[in-house]
Parts: structure tokens; C-alpha cells; sequence
């Protein structure tokens, strides 16, 4: 037993590897995000100005919707082989564990979201400085998404119907991380200073990483009763 | 089913519950229709015009309750769910889930009347006021609560699960307001807010109050006629359902 | 020392036992026989504190195991129905994780140290998809031998192991048994183990 | 008395529509929620006489 970084860094390390064993998933994860995001302009029209004032909505609506598209895939698997059975038997803290699993999904949902994004930015005629902003904002933004949809995931686990049942769950709880998050740009645009959208974000990331993982593990052991 | 569970409360047990509910059912019951009448009638036919709003704004004395039903039945779902995973009796979970389609009904009429007060007074059917939209986000919480329970088949777990949700929920209900009002104020520089209600003549004060009071007395007697029928559901197999189910 | 009072266990409306009371000392192995569907997992799983009984107590070591479960997990070891194996990892990979995250670090010749008695020599590296049903049980069962714990609550053990692995694994459940450790097991077949409590439900 | 005769108070300064609307939806709201919880009673109570004959 040697300390408590040790279990978590196995946890995350096992997922990664899972996740790594399945390339195609993060790759269709992210195109679903690239598809949801550039069907807007198809949509609403090309005229630059409309798309620069959308882009921080449309881009912040794809990577919830590409991260609730991944929540499917955290506890299901686990739960039909029986591996998260012995997580929650284990001698370490099942937080620490599942808290692990969070960071794994969002190194493979959130992560590739906020790579991607400044591209997906030019595409709607971002300035520089925007695009700063809105991809700073979905650095903070997408770890919030998957902490909350861990909660999600954890209580609609092993339920029938539970792929609508969980966006039905999650999106409302989602829409102050949308609302800091994509209201940065705008205030930024509007010359208000997006210090106070950003800040707001982390106080809901500090929140949220304190205790969407016990509550994700409270709602597990339901699960697993 | 032996009885000798060790319950925190005397009737926590549903069995000795439920003829202690079948009791106050009618009481509450002819107290909400004596308050509706009341206040129907005082907001509807003793209440003065308003100045700006003319006879348009009566429709407060239904919407503004119809709101504070809304957010306080969550409220005390929130208080039922800590109580049932704290205190792990059947009870507290019933409760919650007796509670939930009233608010639901509550939080719609919420909507469907600040709609209907709107479109006179703002020419829209729907206005994205802060507190509207705020309503209608808590509406799709009672919807996930209800969902979320009527997917899971056992009682127990149900239960368990929808506490969960409901103390979620109940700690994102002011962040949610908060971050819509912040949203509102970025957006619309709060031109349009339904907030500022008309200037209350004393008797508008009382009507809204009547209302309040008889969506209150409402509340408890439907949520108490439900909770008895989720007694009965779950309870079917135990002895005692067969003898006073009458009750 | 496992010790269950009164327990009582139910199923939608179904009651599985009712007021199940026994005492497990050291070094002492207890069966619990019944039919299919009488109960014997929802006990399991009870015991191991993953369930929460309608009445009752289980208690190690004088503590409630649902009260703070980390220190009863230290002594506990559980082989559930399923085979708790992830299908894209070897059996190296399961292994070596699946101890890290309980906060055993396992070096790779110390997994395959375990591997081989159990008959998978040439396997260790293949993703546990192409594995029968008999080599999983095996992979899984390796977890004994690399993970201590006073405790083995088993579900079913024996399922789909040939000759050679039933006598390794009663070796190995004997050699538990003889350093103070007890055992919990369910099973259909009769086992050739030194005589230990038996319940029927 | 704010109203001096039955058909003002019907047409409410010309807002009939929104005022009765909105009226109109609590009561049938509440009216419909009872009736719902009425009959769902009614069907527990006929299965549980119908498993009393069986037994």
C-alpha cells in the first residue's frame, strides 16, 4: 500500500488503456462534435456576423452534447463485467477510484473538444482574442461537464431507456457551466471583461471536483445494491 | 413482515401512517377549497384595478403562488429526500415521491400563466425573463425527478436514486437562478422584468396570501392522497394492507 | 471473525431468508448450499457489505462492515459471479490493475509467477477476448494468490475449472484456511475440503 | 365591488382571455391531478380484491 496518488494513477491509467484499445470511439467522440458544430452554419446561414455571435454557444452546446455522448460509456461497461463491483470492494477509497474514471473521460471526451475548438473557431471568423477565451473556457468548462455527468451516469447505471433518461438528468444542471462559459466571449466582445465568466467557471470546477466524485460514489452503491 | 422494525418515528412505519392520513385528508381538502374560494374572491372581485396593468394583472393572484408552490415543494422534497437517506425510513422516499408530479403541476401553471400575463403586457407568449426562465429550467427538474423514478422498478432503489437527484437539484436551484439572472443581465440589460410587480394595494397583498395559502392546503391533501396510494402499491403483500385498505 | 445476527433478506416482494444467524471463526470455511435463485448471492453480497439486508447485522471483527468499508475491504476478498475481467486487457494487464487499484503495486514477474501454476503459460498476452470461459475463471482465481486478505467470500468457485484446477484451488483454499484465514463459498458440487459449517437456505 | 354587472367581471377590461385563461388552467390543472389520483386508487383497490378471491 503505497499511498493514495498510487490507486488513482492506476485507475486513470486502466481506462486511458481501455479507451486506447477502442481508438475509434474517441475519434467518432470528437467528429460528432466537429459534424453537431458545423451544422449550425448550414442551418442558420453563413453570414460571418451571425456565426461570430453564435460560435461560443454553438461550440460550448457540441462539447456538452459530445461529452454526454461519452457518459454513456463510464460506469456501463464496468458494471456488465463485474469490475466495478471489485472497485467498490476495494481497500482504497471507490472516490479515489471513480474520481480516476472522471479524469479518464475527460482526457478522452473533454480534452480533444478543447484541442479542436480553436479550428472550429476560424470557422466562424473568431478574432484571435476570442478564440483565447472560448477555448480557456472550454479548458475549465469540460471537466465540469463530465464531474456532473458522472452524477448522472452513476444514478440512470443499469436503467432501461437511461440514454435520454441521463441527458434529461444533466442538462438542466449543465446550464450554468453553459451559461459562464459561452457568456464569456460575449461579455468579452461587449467590452465587459470575461474575468468574471472565467472565474465563475473555476469557483464551478472547484465546486464540482469537490463533490460530484462522492456523490457520483454515493449513487453507485445504489446502483450496485 | 415482522414489525418490529425500529423506526426513528412512530409513524414512520407506513402501516401505522396510513389511517393517521386517511384522517387529515379532508381536513386540508376543505381548507384548500375554502381558501381558493376566498381568494378568487378577493383577488378576482374586491381587489381595485391597477394603474398601469389594468385588469390584466389579476392574473398574479395565481401565478405568483403558483410559482412559490413550485420552488417550495422542492424544497421540501429536498428536506424528505435528506431525512430518507439519512434516517433510511420508507417513509421519508414515499413522500418525496408524492410530492413531486404536485410541483410539477405547479411549476407548468407557473409557466402557462406568466405566459398568459406576457402576452398583454409584453406582446409575447414567451418572455426570456430571468425568473421565467428559471421556472422553466426547475419544471425540467421535476420532469428528470419523475422520470428518473419511474424508470428504476425497485421501490427501494428508486427511492435511494431520487434523493440523490432531489439534493443535487436543490443545491443547483439557486446556482441555476443566480447564473440566469447574470445571463439576463448580460443580454437584455433587465429592460423587461416581470420582478417588479404592480404596487400592492393591501387587498391585492391579502388575495395573493389567500391563494398561497389554499395552493398550500392543496398540496398537502393531494400529496397525502398520493402518498397512500404508493403505500398501498408497495405494501400490497403485507398483512395489514388487506384489513383497513378501506380505511 | 464474520459474525451475521437476525439477518433478513428480501427480493421485490419475495422474502429470500429470514432471522439467518451464524458465527465464522478463524481458519474455518463455511458452504452455503440451496437451489438457484434461493438466495446464496444476495447473502454474498450482504456479507461483503455491497448489499444492505431489510434486518440484520454483519459484523468483522466486532465492527459493522457497511460502517466505514475501507478497513473491512483490506481483509476481504471477493470472486463474484461475473468475471470482474475487462474483455481488451490481458490477463497481465487485469492482473496488474486491477491490484494497483487497490493499492497493491504488482511487479510483472510477480503476475506471471501467479499465472503459470494456473496453467496459462503462453496466454499472459493475449487480450482476455480470446480466453475460454475456464482459463477467465483461472486468470481470476489468480487473484488469491497475489492479493492477502483474511476473508474469501466465493461465489461459485468451482464453475467450469478442470480436475487439475479444482485441486489446485482446494490446495490453495486449504493452505488460507491453516495460516488463520477463513472462507465463504458457495457451491453444487460436493468438495473435497477438510469438514466446515454448512447452511442450506 | 370593483364590477357593476356579471358581464364586466366576464370580460375583465377586455383581458378575458389571459385572466379566465389562466384561471381556467389552475382549476382544470388541479381538477385533472385529482380525478388522475382518484382513479389510480380505484385500480389498487380492485387488485387487491381480485387477489383476495384468487387466494
Amino acid at each position: 500500500m503505497n499511498g493514495l496518488l498510487y490507486p488513482f494513477q492506476q485507475s486513470v491509467r486502466r481506462d486511458l488503456l481501455l479507451a486506447a484499445r477502442h481508438k475509434t470511439e474517441i475519434v467518432t467522440a470528437l467528429f460528432f462534435f466537429v459534424i453537431v458544430v458545423n451544422l449550425l452554419p448550414l442551418g442558420i446561414g453563413p453570414d460571418p456576423d451571425l456565426l461570430r455571435k453564435i460560435a461560443p454557444g454553438a461550440l460550448w452546446i457540441g462539447a456538452l452534447l459530445a461529452t454526454l455522448l461519452g457518459l454513456q460509456r463510464l460506469f456501463a461497461p464496468d458494471h456488465a463485467d463485474g469490475t466495478l463491483e471489485q472497485m467498490a470492494l476495494s481497500p482504497q477509497s471507490f472516490t479515489l477510484l471513480v474520481a480516476g474514471k472522471i479524469l479518464a473521460h475527460w482526457v478522452v471526451a473533454g480534452l480533444p473538444v478543447v484541442l479542436i475548438a480553436p479550428v472550429l473557431g476560424l470557422q466562424f471568423d473568431l478574432s484571435g482574442r476570442s478564440l483565447l477565451i472560448l477555448t480557456v473556457s472550454l479548458l475549465l468548462g469540460t471537466p465540469i461537464l463530465s464531474l456532473i455527468g458522472a452524477v448522472g451516469a452513476a444514478l440512470t447505471l443499469g436503467v432501461r431507456g437511461s440514454g435520454a433518461l441521463l441527458s434529461l438528468l444533466i442538462l438542466p444542471l449543465y446550464i450554468p457551466a453553459l451559461i459562464f462559459g459561452a457568456g464569456a466571449v460575449e461579455a468579452d466582445l461587449a467590452g465587459l471583461g470575461s474575468e468574471g465568466h472565467l472565474s465563475l467557471l473555476a469557483a464551478l470546477l472547484v465546486v464540482s471536483t469537490f463533490f460530484a466524485p462522492w456523490v457520483t460514489t454515493v449513487a453507485l452503491r445504489v446502483a450496485l445494491e | 413482515m415482522n414489525h418490529s422494525l425500529v423506526n426513528w418515528f412512530k409513524f414512520a412505519s407506513p402501516a401505522s401512517f396510513y389511517p393517521l392520513v386517511g384522517r387529515l385528508i379532508p381536513f386540508f381538502a376543505t381548507a384548500a377549497a375554502i381558501l381558493t374560494i376566498a381568494g378568487l374572491w378577493v383577488g378576482l372581485v374586491v381587489a381595485p384595478t391597477d394603474a398601469q396593468q389594468g385588469e390584466g394583472y389579476r392574473i398574479i393572484f395565481v401565478h405568483v403562488p403558483a410559482s412559490w408552490m413550485s420552488m417550495f415543494i422542492y424544497c421540501v422534497m429536498a428536506f424528505w429526500a435528506a431525512l430518507g437517506l439519512a434516517f433510511n425510513t420508507r417513509l421519508s422516499g414515499m413522500m418525496t415521491s408524492a410530492l413531486a408530479p404536485t410541483g410539477a403541476l405547479f411549476a407548468f401553471l407557473s409557466l402557462w400563466t406568466g405566459a398568459l400575463w406576457g402576452k398583454p403586457m409584453w406582446g409575447a407568449w414567451w418572455v426570456w425573463d430571468a425568473r421565467l426562465t428559471s421556472q422553466l429550467i426547475l419544471f425540467f427538474l421535476y420532469l428528470g425527478f419523475i422520470a428518473l423514478q419511474a424508470a428504476i422498478d425497485d421501490p427501494r432503489r428508486a427511492d435511494k436514486a431520487g434523493a440523490i437527484l432531489a439534493l443535487v437539484g436543490v443545491i443547483n436551484v439557486p446556482i441555476i437562478y443566480f447564473s440566469v439572472q447574470w445571463w439576463n443581465t448580460l443580454h437584455q440589460g433587465a429592460s423587461v422584468s416581470m420582478t417588479k410587480a404592480p404596487s400592492m394595494a393591501h387587498t391585492m397583498l391579502l388575495g395573493m396570501l389567500l391563494m398561497a395559502l389554499a395552493f398550500w392546503a392543496y398540496t398537502i391533501a393531494v400529496a397525502l392522497m398520493r402518498v397512500r396510494c404508493i403505500i398501498l402499491e408497495r405494501e400490497l403483500t403485507s398483512g395489514w394492507v388487506k384489513k383497513n385498505a378501506m380505511e | 471473525m464474520l459474525s451475521v445476527s437476525h439477518l433478513t433478506c428480501q427480493r421485490g416482494e419475495r422474502i429470500l431468508f429470514q432471522d439467518l444467524s451464524f458465527e465464522l471463526p478463524e481458519s474455518q470455511w463455511l458452504q452455503i448450499a440451496g437451489a438457484n435463485g434461493a438466495g446464496k448471492t444476495s447473502l454474498l453480497r450482504i456479507l461483503c457489505g455491497l448489499a444492505e439486508p431489510v434486518a440484520g447485522r454483519v459484523t468483522w471483527n466486532g465492527k459493522a462492515v457497511r460502517e466505514n468499508p475501507e478497513t473491512y475491504h483490506t481483509d476481504l476478498l471477493y470472486l463474484g459471479h461475473q468475471g470482474a475481467l475487462k474483455e481488451e486487457l490481458t490477463p497481465l494487464e487485469n492482473l496488474a490493475l486491477s491490484l494497483g487499484m487497490e493499492g497493491f503495486a504488482v511487479s510483472e514477474n510477480t503476475a506471471l509467477a501467479a499465472l503459470h501454476p494456473f496453467g496459462l503459460q503462453g496466454r499472459e498476452h493475449l487480450p482476455v477476448r480470446f480466453l475460454s470461459a475456464g482459463q477467465r475463471r483461472r486468470v481470476l482465481l489468480c487473484r488469491l494468490l497475489l492479493r492477502p486478505a483474511s476473508l474469501w467470500i466465493l461465489d461459485e468457485p468451482y464453475t467450469a475449472l478442470d480436475a487439475h484446477a479444482v485441486g489446485f484451488l482446494s490446495s490453495l483454499i486449504e493452505t488460507h484456511l491453516s495460516r488463520g484465514g477463513s472462507a465463504v463459498l458457495t457451491s453444487h458440487q460436493s468438495l473435497s475440503l477438510p469438514p466446515g459449517l454448512c447452511i442450506t437456505l | 365591488m370593483q364590477w357593476n354587472s356579471f358581464n364586466d367581471f366576464l370580460a375583465m377590461g377586455g383581458y378575458a382571455l389571459y385572466v379566465w385563461g389562466s384561471i381556467g388552467a389552475c382549476v382544470l390543472g388541479m381538477g385533472i391531478e385529482i380525478w388522475m389520483l382518484k382513479l389510480r386508487r380505484r385500480a389498487i383497490l380492485a387488485r387487491l380484491l381480485r387477489k383476495e378471491l384468487t387466494q
